[in-house]
């Protein structure tokens, strides 16, 4: 039954698909792609991806949707009639799209449980996870610990993203260009809306307090390093949107935010120096307390936070970056 | 009984969705998000029930909390905005 | 039910060539991003869609529960990852669209082509 | 004892799940922007609390029954909310509330009237 | 070994992806430079000490979180991958010992904390996916490449570096996606993503249609990434509005990456195991390595500004890379490996003096580099002996790798000749566009106007001048990179004969 649902769900994400490339207007095309992402995350949900369900709610509908609005606040959210090689274009993904269908036909059917992939080292994690890394998120304990890797470079992507947003936008207006005039609004924000605000503010601590808990309780549900980060971001747009950008650099200067951002990505690194230095290989946390689960718990939680607080210092300094640039100069 | 409900709000997901691709104003389509993120929420509360694991409500709870925040966005969109095209039109008059 | 056990993936090559149309034919910087989300999320849903296993859950393993058939967590580990890289990529791609706006005034890639031919 | 329960908790199921369908026919139906509004936040909050009531007499005590009261509460806080901000936002925009559908505008245009002079 | 040299292949991506983020926090201008500088070196140390290790025969394996493989991820170092972090590293420590005075006319010192802090991203990235022996780990080091070498590109001062960012960043993005959807099949049907495991069980599964898919996604966004001919586009804009520095860098070492991971995949994964899939060499690899020689080469022979030139001159030499590679023989495969190294000397050593006549000239246009060669001599003699190992005159470095290629041409017989005939028409055009340069320089009389060129400063011209002499030296002494190339290639070829 559920897959009945997936696959209405999995239509209706096709329509809104069409739709936003059809959209002549990019401001609707943002507020349909978030419909997008919420459909494409309730799939997730459906087929057992929970923390990538809640990934994609907080990344997709939330933290995407505003970095879109920002930078169309500052570009315009009209397209004009511009469509190159149509024809050409619509040759091309057409005849790739038939490959692809073509290729589909050797792969296993959906949820079956003899596919190959669902053969060799997945159920392997699964079964290993409580002898070697003993907690209940078998997600989590691969994300931190078996490909705790590949987490570290995915912190160093995010880094990287922080650090381009923040050079790029530190550059000067070269020539007189489109400068525009300035406006207030960004800086007052919403404040003059009386009930937005009261509700606004009510709710910033509980997001907070939920990101928290969904940082700490990564290991025991879905949840993690990403999306606590995330959402904690979030509470502070909020903030920002209903108190205005000036008053939440001051409640969160740039300086912590830059100390976040470099600090997380410097905590996981030193996680792994440190299995290094106690004599095994880098990223091994087995090391870091005599007994080998116990010391892949410790790492866990070290490394967790390390993302959660890359992951809070960039979005908010990329989101700072959009909002006031059109205040510099 | 829990997939009545589910299939309920698919069905009226559905209609949110028509109606954020039939506008006509944009604040209809934002009406139409808002609406289809709080059928979200609930057919992600249903689901965790219908799938007998409960504790991933969180999910349901994190959307209802972001779901706000994109809305308040738009809003921020709107206002700013209007207060720059009033001030780009005084600058067009004064200048 | 046979064919139907494609469908998810037949849906990945449509969303996927829809975000690769939006890029290739649009001139529009901030469309061509949008459909980049697009083509990105499809390939999300190649890789979740192969780690479910039927009657299967989440892989989160429960306490009091011993027969549970878990879907395969790696996938997920992979997308997790991917969605950060995805947002990472929009990110800078709206930061470059941004500072091109401030130095071109427009964000059609015929106008910019236009400006700079000149 | 538990047939009551059961039976309580299928009826605001199932009532919910009404609301919701008619909050979707409504928003979809409606004549114009306001009306629509109307139809599908009254109903979302009336939906809301019925599903989910629901559901909680189905988990009985438990943590699961806290986070649902939690979800209840934000969304009885928000929802509201953005209805009222995404009103003042049209009423704003130049969009005046009237009787019948000509208040629609033709097209995703939302420059203010009094802003264009 | 010592403790220290079992966590070399570690050690090599991790020291600049963890100084990268406290060079941000250097603010005083010089700081940052010397604290990447000093970083870049240590990973050619870490480069030389790996690529010693390879041609002594080690494996150079390293688990980590000490996890085994399938189960976690492994790195592994193996000749190629070694000679290409000697270039790699090498080409950033040199770059950046010769950019300082470059950056600093280009980037403002504000910002320089942040784009040094973006280089070292670079080289922890490509370093990243040269040691990595897990199909997804790659990609996650190649985003983290890209994304800081989007950072680099679009630090040029010229605006017209944005437009040609963006479309670098959608072309790799693309490219980048299109390889995460082919190792995503390949995982599907072989349910396992470290390179050597992917490799036993490929066999049962390789003729099935995903997998050839597999192999089309991967063979086009590395491509894609690697500028293989009719996808290079992004690149000749990327590389001109590139900060010069950051042109020496990229120009010789960026697309290798992307093409050592394409030779991996291509000959260790699929073509020991799919049917046919020389064909798709022969047929698919090898006429566009053709086209792309001589099509390049043609565009860059009406090239006006430097940069452009040499840069669609890159996109010539990747079809030489690639046309070694198509002729599935070591001989050619080795060719292909050791021209990577000859061609990343060269080109170094030419965006090297480009560099230097950046320092001085108002401009990079060919009509004002009249006269340069009367003011700037020594940069202009090292720019000729880098052009010469382009072209691939005996006693250089060039002329090593296109002997190969010839001799690997030859073996293929009848049509092998034709081959012969258009690496011999790629070069001559590269006689023609590097003579273009040289006679302006040399023959043409300055304007007036511009009186207060002088040579330029001495640590850039210092290390353009050790670039153009490791030209000649690599040229008369080739045992280096022709021993890893051949180690490389034998291991490429695997089972083969």
């Amino acid at each position: 039954m559920t897959v009945l649902f997936s696959i209405f769900l999995l239509t209706l994400s096709v329509i809104t698909a069409l739709a936003i490339v059809r959209t002549r207007n990019l401001f609707v095309a943002v507020m349909l792609l978030g419909i997008f992402s919420l459909l494409l995350a309730i799939n997730f949900f459906l087929l057992d991806a929970a923390d990538v369900a809640l990934t994609e709610a907080a990344v997709g509908a939330g933290i995407s949707t505003v970095l879109f609005i920002a930078a169309l606040a500052l570009t315009s959210e009209k397209e004009r009639d511009g469509t190159s090689q149509r024809w050409l274009s619509l040759l091309v993904v057409a005849s790739a799209a038939l490959v692809i269908v073509y290729a589909t036909f050797d792969k296993p059917r959906f949820g079956d449980p003899n596919a190959p992939v669902l053969q060799h080292i997945g159920p392997w994690y699964v079964q290993h996870t409580p002898e070697y890394v003993g907690i209940p998120n078998v997600v989590t304990a691969v994300l931190g610990s078996f490909r705790g890797y590949d987490t570290l470079g995915e912190v160093f992507v995010v880094f990287t993203a922080g650090i381009g947003v923040l050079f790029l936008l530190s550059a000067r207006r070269s020539r007189s260009g489109q400068r525009r005039p300035r406006s207030d609004a960004t800086e007052i924000g919403l404040r003059d809306e009386i009930l937005l605000r009261v509700v606004g503010r009510l709710l910033v601590p509980f997001i907070l307090l939920f990101g928290l808990y969904v940082q700490f309780h990564g290991e025991y549900g879905p949840g993690g390093g990403f999306q606590a980060g995330a959402l904690i971001a979030a509470a502070f747009i909020l903030y920002a949107l209903i108190e205005g950008e000036e008053r939440t650099l001051h409640a969160l200067p740039r300086r912590v935010l830059n100390g976040l951002m470099v600090g997380g990505a410097l905590l996981y690194g030193a996680v792994g120096v440190a299995g290094m230095l106690m004599g095994s290989n880098f990223l091994d946390y087995s090391v870091l307390a005599a007994d080998p689960v116990a010391g892949q718990k410790i790492g866990i939680i070290l490394i967790e936070a390390g993302v959660g607080m890359t992951v809070c210092g960039v979005l908010l300094n990329i989101f700072h970056a959009f909002a006031s640039r059109d205040r510099v100069q | 009984m829990y997939y009545a409900v589910s299939i309920a709000i698919l069905i009226t997901m559905a209609l949110a969705l028509t109606r954020a691709l039939l506008g006509p104003t944009v604040y209809d389509r934002v009406l139409a998000v808002n609406m289809f993120g709080t059928k979200t929420v609930l057919l992600l509360s249903v689901i965790a029930f219908l799938g007998g694991r409960p504790d991933f409500l969180d999910l349901a709870l994190a959307y209802a909390l972001i779901n706000f925040i994109g809305v308040l966005a738009v809003l921020e969109f709107f206002r700013s905005r209007a207060a720059r095209r009033r001030l780009e039109q005084d600058h067009e008059v004064s200048g | 039910m046979n064919l139907l056990g494609l469908y998810h993936y037949w849906v990945f090559a449509v969303l996927l060539m829809i975000g690769f149309y939006a890029v290739v034919a649009k001139t529009n910087l901030i469309k061509k991003l949008i459909g980049l989300s697009i083509f990105q999320a499809a390939v999300f849903l190649l890789y979740i869609t192969m780690g479910k296993i039927s009657g299967g859950t989440a892989p989160i393993l429960q306490k009091d529960v011993t027969d549970a058939i878990f879907s395969n967590p790696l996938p997920q580990v992979l997308i997790l990852t991917a969605i950060v890289v995805g947002i990472s990529t929009t990110a800078l791609g709206l930061g470059i669209v941004v500072r091109i706006k401030e130095e071109y005034g427009s964000i059609d890639e015929q106008d910019i082509q236009e400006i700079d031919r000149q | 004892m538990e047939l009551l329960q059961d039976t309580l908790s299928w009826v605001l199921l199932t009532a919910g799940g009404i609301f919701v369908l008619i909050g979707g026919i409504g928003a979809l139906r409606m004549p114009n922007l306001y009306t629509r509004m109307h139809a599908a936040s009254v109903t979302d909050t009336m939906g809301a609390i019925l599903v989910l009531s629901g559901i909680m007499l189905q988990a009985g005590l438990s943590l699961a029954t806290i986070k649902l009261v939690a979800i209840l509460v934000f969304l009885l806080i928000t929802s509201p909310t953005s209805s009222y901000a995404l009103a003042s936002a049209a009423l704003i925009a130049g969009i005046r509330p009237e009787a019948g559908r000509a208040s629609d505008r033709p097209a995703d245009d939302a420059i203010p009237p009094e802003s264009r002079k | 070994m010592t403790a220290l040299d079992a966590h070399l292949p570690a050690l090599q991506v991790v020291v600049p992806l963890l100084i990268a983020p406290l060079v941000t926090l250097l603010r005083p201008r010089g700081l940052a430079w010397a604290a990447a500088t000093a970083t870049s070196l240590l990973t050619f140390l870490i480069a030389l000490a790996l690529a010693a290790g390879a041609l002594a025969g080690e494996t150079q394996g390293y688990e980590l979180g000490a996890w085994s493989r399938p189960y976690g991820i492994e790195l592994d170092v193996n000749s190629f991958g070694a000679m290409l972090l000697l270039v790699l590293t090498g080409g950033s420590s040199f770059a950046l010992l010769a950019g300082k005075p470059s950056l600093d006319q280009q980037i403002e010192p504000g910002r320089q904390p942040l784009f040094l802090s973006a280089w070292l991203l670079v080289l922890a990235g490509l370093s990243g996916i040269l040691v990595s022996a897990d199909a997804f780990n790659i990609f996650v080091f190649m985003e983290i490449s890209s994304l800081a070498t989007y950072i680099l590109v679009g630090g040029g001062p010229d605006r017209r570096a944005l437009p040609a960012v963006f479309k670098y960043l959608m072309m790799g993005t693309i490219g980048a996606t299109f390889y995460l959807i082919g190792v995503g099949l390949i995982y599907m049907m072989t349910g396992t993503l470290n390179l050597a495991d992917i490799q036993l069980r490929i066999q049962d599964v390789a003729d099935l249609r995903p997998v050839l898919v597999a192999a089309g996604f991967i063979t086009v966004g590395l491509g894609l990434k690697a500028a293989v001919f009719p996808l290079h586009v992004w690149l000749p804009n990327a590389y001109t509005f590139t900060p010069h520095a950051g042109t020496v860098f990229l120009a010789a070492c960026a697309t290798k990456v992307s093409l050592y991971v394409l030779l991996s995949f291509d000959f260790v994964v699929f073509q020991q195991n799919l049917m046919g899939h020389e064909a798709q060499f022969a047929a698919f690899l090898m006429p566009l390595a053709v086209m792309g020689i001589l099509v390049a080469s043609a565009v860059a022979l009406f090239e006006s500004n430097i940069k452009r030139l040499l840069a669609f001159s890159s996109v010539a030499q990747v079809g030489y890379m690639l046309l070694g590679a198509s002729t599935v023989s070591l001989l050619g495969l080795t060719a292909s490996l050791a021209h990577m190294f000859n061609h990343a000397l060269a080109k170094g050593a030419l965006f090297l003096a480009v560099m230097c006549l950046a320092m001085r000239l108002p401009s990079l246009e060919l009509d004002d580099l009249a006269g340069a060669a009367k003011r700037m001599p020594w940069t202009m003699t090292a720019f000729v002996i880098g052009g010469l190992s382009l072209i691939g005159v005996p006693g250089t470095a060039g002329f090593i790798s296109k002997w190969y290629l010839i001799s690997a041409s030859m073996e293929l017989g009848g049509a092998g000749w034709l081959l012969v005939a258009v690496i011999v028409t790629g070069s001559l055009m590269a006689v023609a566009y590097i003579w273009r340069i040289v006679e302006v320089a040399w023959f043409r009389q300055a304007g007036p106007e511009q009186p207060e060129i002088r040579e330029a400063p001495v640590l850039m011209l210092a290390v353009t001048w050790v670039a153009a002499l490791g030209n000649i030296y690599f040229g008369l002494d080739p045992s280096l990179q022709i021993k890893l190339a051949a180690d490389g290639a034998r291991m490429l070829l695997g089972g083969l004969p």
